[in-house]
């Protein structure tokens, strides 16, 4: 009984959701009107014409953001339990532990600053 | 059959059935936003299982920064040459393989298959608060206390990755 | 019926389904996918049976897979990005020069 | 509470921090100078760590076995051992990899920090007692191993090898993660140390040993993968030969020491093997044999033709392997000797087709060694005596270590095992003479290599020492077999 009342919420959440994302569509394909020609057939990109192939690559740079990103995604991960039992539990062997790990991504960051991974060029 | 049984049959039968559309689709970004919506079931599988700090842990890592990365791969890739007509290797490779996936299936399950409740008590006492009570802070004890180095050695693993991944970009540096 | 077996069973579909994929496709991002749904294949096994076991240090144990798992995802697609900035084509089929 | 760790828990890991901080050395050396000059210096930083690495491992050998981290490192003689051959396999590609000169191009301190980082991770993997910590060290040596293999700008094809063994090697780590989660099932654990107490306790209910045992078996899957066994063998020639001379010969000596490392605490921890793992080990050593032992013999590529050995002196290993579990076979002795002559073995031919194959812009083909015998005596003695010692016959160290792993077979009880690897023995020597004939008996191919072959330097100095050892040892074997006794 506790779970079916812990989801509810989550699930009134989502019907919700679902019920004004379903409805917005519907409301405008029967109220809208229908008229089509060519010009409204082609796709529209905030009034610029759209140019050149709907695929276009992205650049290198991105990618070594995006690593950045991930491995800092990870050690918040780590933070977050670590500091639930940091004060009551883990205390000063704790902060090194923990400093030590980071120690580890900081002297990767400045690695990768260092070789140019974060230059725009 | 209560609610939670009703959500657990529904994100199981979810997460097999996107695994399988991984598998048979042709066009690859199609099959990976097909595993984002497995990886999901799969997040909300772990909640149900009382592991709610791992279902947050799913979508932040594997649904969040993982699969933007493999998206990034897909756009930097020019996806109209590749998943058109040579998708899949030759019809006997995919006999052979389907073959092999039901053996290693049905050897899985019979090696695991005798186990079941009856011999595998609980290591837990009974009456003992499940996995689900106070998560987080059970979690955080068998990372930082018993794991902690594993968890330097993580550490290291993370960073011999970013050399790696700066070996494999900046080659063209120098060509 | 969602006892434990069941979710075993489960993980043991998704890793057999993951390792048809890895074995019949070919393009690499697909394969690369495959595999990571066998990665997740044991996480879930690991949920599962911490959840059996009243341990919570399954758990943890899946913290370090999916760290693992993201120094992995780094550096493979860098690999597969690598060799698709010189060759403009990541088919392992067309990978044929070393055959033999 | 966390556990009181301190400096004697370090100690314990001291040749492995030792790779790692020489690691951050070579790094943080290169972000300080970046220049050419600094090319030697970060040589330099790599050689004193893996110095270093190897005399703590000398120091741990000495002050016998210990625990650290709560039990989740376990050190003892054939760890030690095997952690002092890798970080001396180590320096040995120090050596190749000078020779090489600027192919590492910009990247040489990138070059110089991924092997130690993975030599450091092989290392830990060989005392580690903790599933998980296996796996995180498992896959740091494989990612670094992943890049280094793809390492040569000059031939694109090595990018291709890198994939290719990218992929299969992801492919191999599922599997272990599986294999854990099957073992945590099992124990509530993934310690080693546990499994071995409930198993030599009787403790375990049938079934939680049945699932324990699948859980081990899928681990040692994913080993088997690393070092190269049937049917995970197909990316061995193709990497090998794409890749670097250095590389190729780290990836094969160094995989194999930290891969059977690995095994021999995986597989030592289940006293006894259940019943059908020997059995299944038995087909995949006789496997790899067969691929190995077959597949050398077609080739005409020198590099292809070492890989090829590689996976077939793998299949010997496994063969010694298959005594584990029986006392007095002396199995994992005969592991740790055949894994470290393999190494010396594979130096001295990787290092005399890196000394051929100076200048060459394709890949060197045995014909190139046609004639050379008498035209380059010390070249191409060196050669046949790791040719020898690699077909086991006497008077080399191969043909003692050889002997090693059979008797541990025959002890073992795999009597059929232990007749096909003496049957593949003989095979193999027909690889071997192959290239024997080539240097000696054949004349000189007009189209050959010209001008190479010449032996100098560190890595002259270094093939030539360590082709006489490999004779000495095979003719006074008293310090391989004293192995026996750790």
């Amino acid at each position: 009984m506790a779970f079916t009342v812990t989801v509810m919420g989550l699930l009134i959440f989502a019907a919700a959701v679902a019920a004004n994302f379903a409805g917005m569509i519907l409301t405008s394909t029967i109220l809208g009107p229908k008229r089509r020609n060519s010009v409204k057939d082609q796709p529209f990109e905030c009034g610029s014409l759209p140019v050149g192939p709907t695929h276009t690559r992205f650049h290198i740079r991105f990618y070594l953001t995006a690593i950045l990103f991930l491995i800092f995604d990870i050690e918040v991960v780590f933070l977050y339990p670590f500091i639930t039992i940091l004060r009551p539990e883990l205390g000063v062997t704790g902060l090194w532990i923990m400093g030590a790990f980071l120690a580890v991504l900081v002297f990767g960051l400045a690695y990768e600053w260092r070789r140019g991974g974060m230059e725009w060029d | 059959m209560g609610l939670r049984e009703v959500l657990l049959a529904v994100f199981a039968f979810g997460a097999l059935a996107f695994a399988l559309a991984v598998v048979s689709t042709r066009n690859t970004v199609y099959a990976a936003l097909e595993f984002v919506a497995h990886l999901l079931c799969l997040a909300a599988l772990y909640c149900l299982l009382d592991a709610p700090l791992l279902g947050v842990l799913q979508v932040m890592v594997y649904a969040g920064a993982i699969m933007v990365l493999f998206l990034f791969a897909v756009m930097m890739l020019d996806i109209q040459e590749t998943g058109r007509e040579s998708a899949f290797q030759g019809p006997g490779q995919v006999a052979g393989a389907l073959l092999l996936a039901a053996l290693l299936f049905a050897l899985l399950v019979f090696g695991a298959d005798r186990f079941p409740a009856a011999a595998l008590a609980p290591a837990a006492a009974p009456g003992a608060p499940g996995v689900g009570a106070d998560n987080v802070v059970r979690v955080a004890r068998a990372l930082f206390e018993r794991g902690a180095l594993v968890f330097e050695a993580v550490g290291v693993l993370l960073l011999t990755a970013v050399v790696a991944v700066m070996v494999m970009a900046k080659r063209r540096l120098e060509n | 019926m969602f006892g434990v077996g069941f979710f075993l069973a489960l993980a043991f579909a998704l890793f057999a389904v993951g390792a048809f994929g890895v074995l019949t496709r070919r393009d690499p991002l697909v394969m690369f996918m495959c595999i990571e749904m066998m990665f997740n294949s044991g996480n879930l096994a690991l949920v599962a049976l911490s959840r059996y076991l009243g341990l919570a240090s399954g758990h943890a144990l899946v913290f370090f897979v999916v760290a693992v798992a993201a120094a992995e995802v780094a550096v493979g697609l860098g690999i597969i990005i690598a060799i698709f900035r010189t060759e403009k084509d990541v088919n392992v089929d067309h990978l044929s020069e070393l055959k033999g | 509470m966390i556990p009181a760790y301190g400096l004697r828990d370090l100690a314990v890991l001291g040749p492995e921090i030792a790779c790692i901080l020489g690691a951050a050395l070579v790094l943080g050396l290169d972000m300080a100078f970046r220049s050419q000059s600094s090319k030697r210096l970060v040589e330099a930083a790599a050689a004193l760590a893996l110095g270093v690495s190897a005399a703590l491992a000398l120091g741990r050998l000495a002050a016998g076995p210990g625990s650290a981290f709560g039990g989740q490192v376990l050190d003892g003689a054939v760890p030690d051992v095997f952690r002092l051959g890798l970080a001396a396999t180590g320096l040995l590609t120090l050596v190749l990899a000078r020779r090489e000169g600027g192919s590492q191009g910009l990247l040489h301190a990138e070059f110089y920090a991924l092997l130690l980082f993975a030599l450091g991770a092989m290392e830990l993997i060989t005392v580690s007692q903790d599933l998980m910590l296996s796996f995180v060290a498992l896959e740091t040596f494989s990612l670094a191993m992943y890049v280094l293999a793809g390492f040569n700008k000059a031939w694109h094809g090595n990018r291709e090898a890198a994939l290719k063994y990218f992929l299969l090697g992801a492919f191999a780590a599922a599997f272990f993660v599986l294999g854990m989660a099957l073992v945590f099932g099992a124990l509530g654990s993934v310690r080693l140390d546990a499994a071995s107490a409930l198993l030599s306790g009787g403790k375990l209910a049938a079934p939680r040993e049945m699932l324990l045992d699948l859980g081990l078996s899928l681990c040692a899957t994913a080993l088997l993968f690393k070092v190269g066994a049937a049917p995970f063998h197909l990316w061995t020639p193709d990497v090998y030969a794409g890749s670097t001379t250095p590389v190729a010969y780290f990836l094969s000596a160094g995989a194999k020491l930290a891969g059977f490392g690995a095994l021999l605490k995986l597989l030592g921890a289940v006293p006894g093997c259940p019943a059908p793992f020997p059995q299944i080990l038995a087909v995949l050593a006789v496997a790899t044999l067969l691929a190995g032992n077959l597949g050398a013999l077609r080739q005409t590529n020198l590099k292809r033709l070492l890989a090829y050995s590689s996976v077939a002196h793998t299949g010997y290993v496994l063969v010694g392997l298959l005594g584990l579990g029986t006392a007095g076979s002396g199995a994992a002795a005969s592991v740790l000797a055949y894994t470290l002559v393999y190494a010396v073995m594979a130096f001295v031919a990787f290092g005399l087709v890196a000394a051929a194959e100076g200048g060459l812009k394709r890949p060197l083909l045995l014909e190139d060694l046609q004639g050379m015998g008498f035209e380059r005596p010390y070249f191409s003695l060196a050669l046949a005596v790791a040719m020898v010692s690699m077909a086991g016959l006497p008077p080399t160290a191969g043909f003692i270590v050889k002997l090693g792993v059979f008797k541990a077979a025959l002890d073992g009880g795999h009597t059929l095992a232990a007749v096909v690897a003496i049957l593949n023995s003989v095979v193999s020597a027909a690889v071997y003479l192959r290239v024997l004939v080539a240097l000696y008996m054949l004349p000189k191919s007009p189209d050959g290599a010209q001008g190479g072959a010449r032996l100098s330097g560190t890595l002259g100095f270094a093939v030539v020492a360590l082709a006489l050892a490999l004779l000495a040892l095979g003719l006074l074997p008293g310090s391989l077999l004293a192995l026996g006794s750790l």
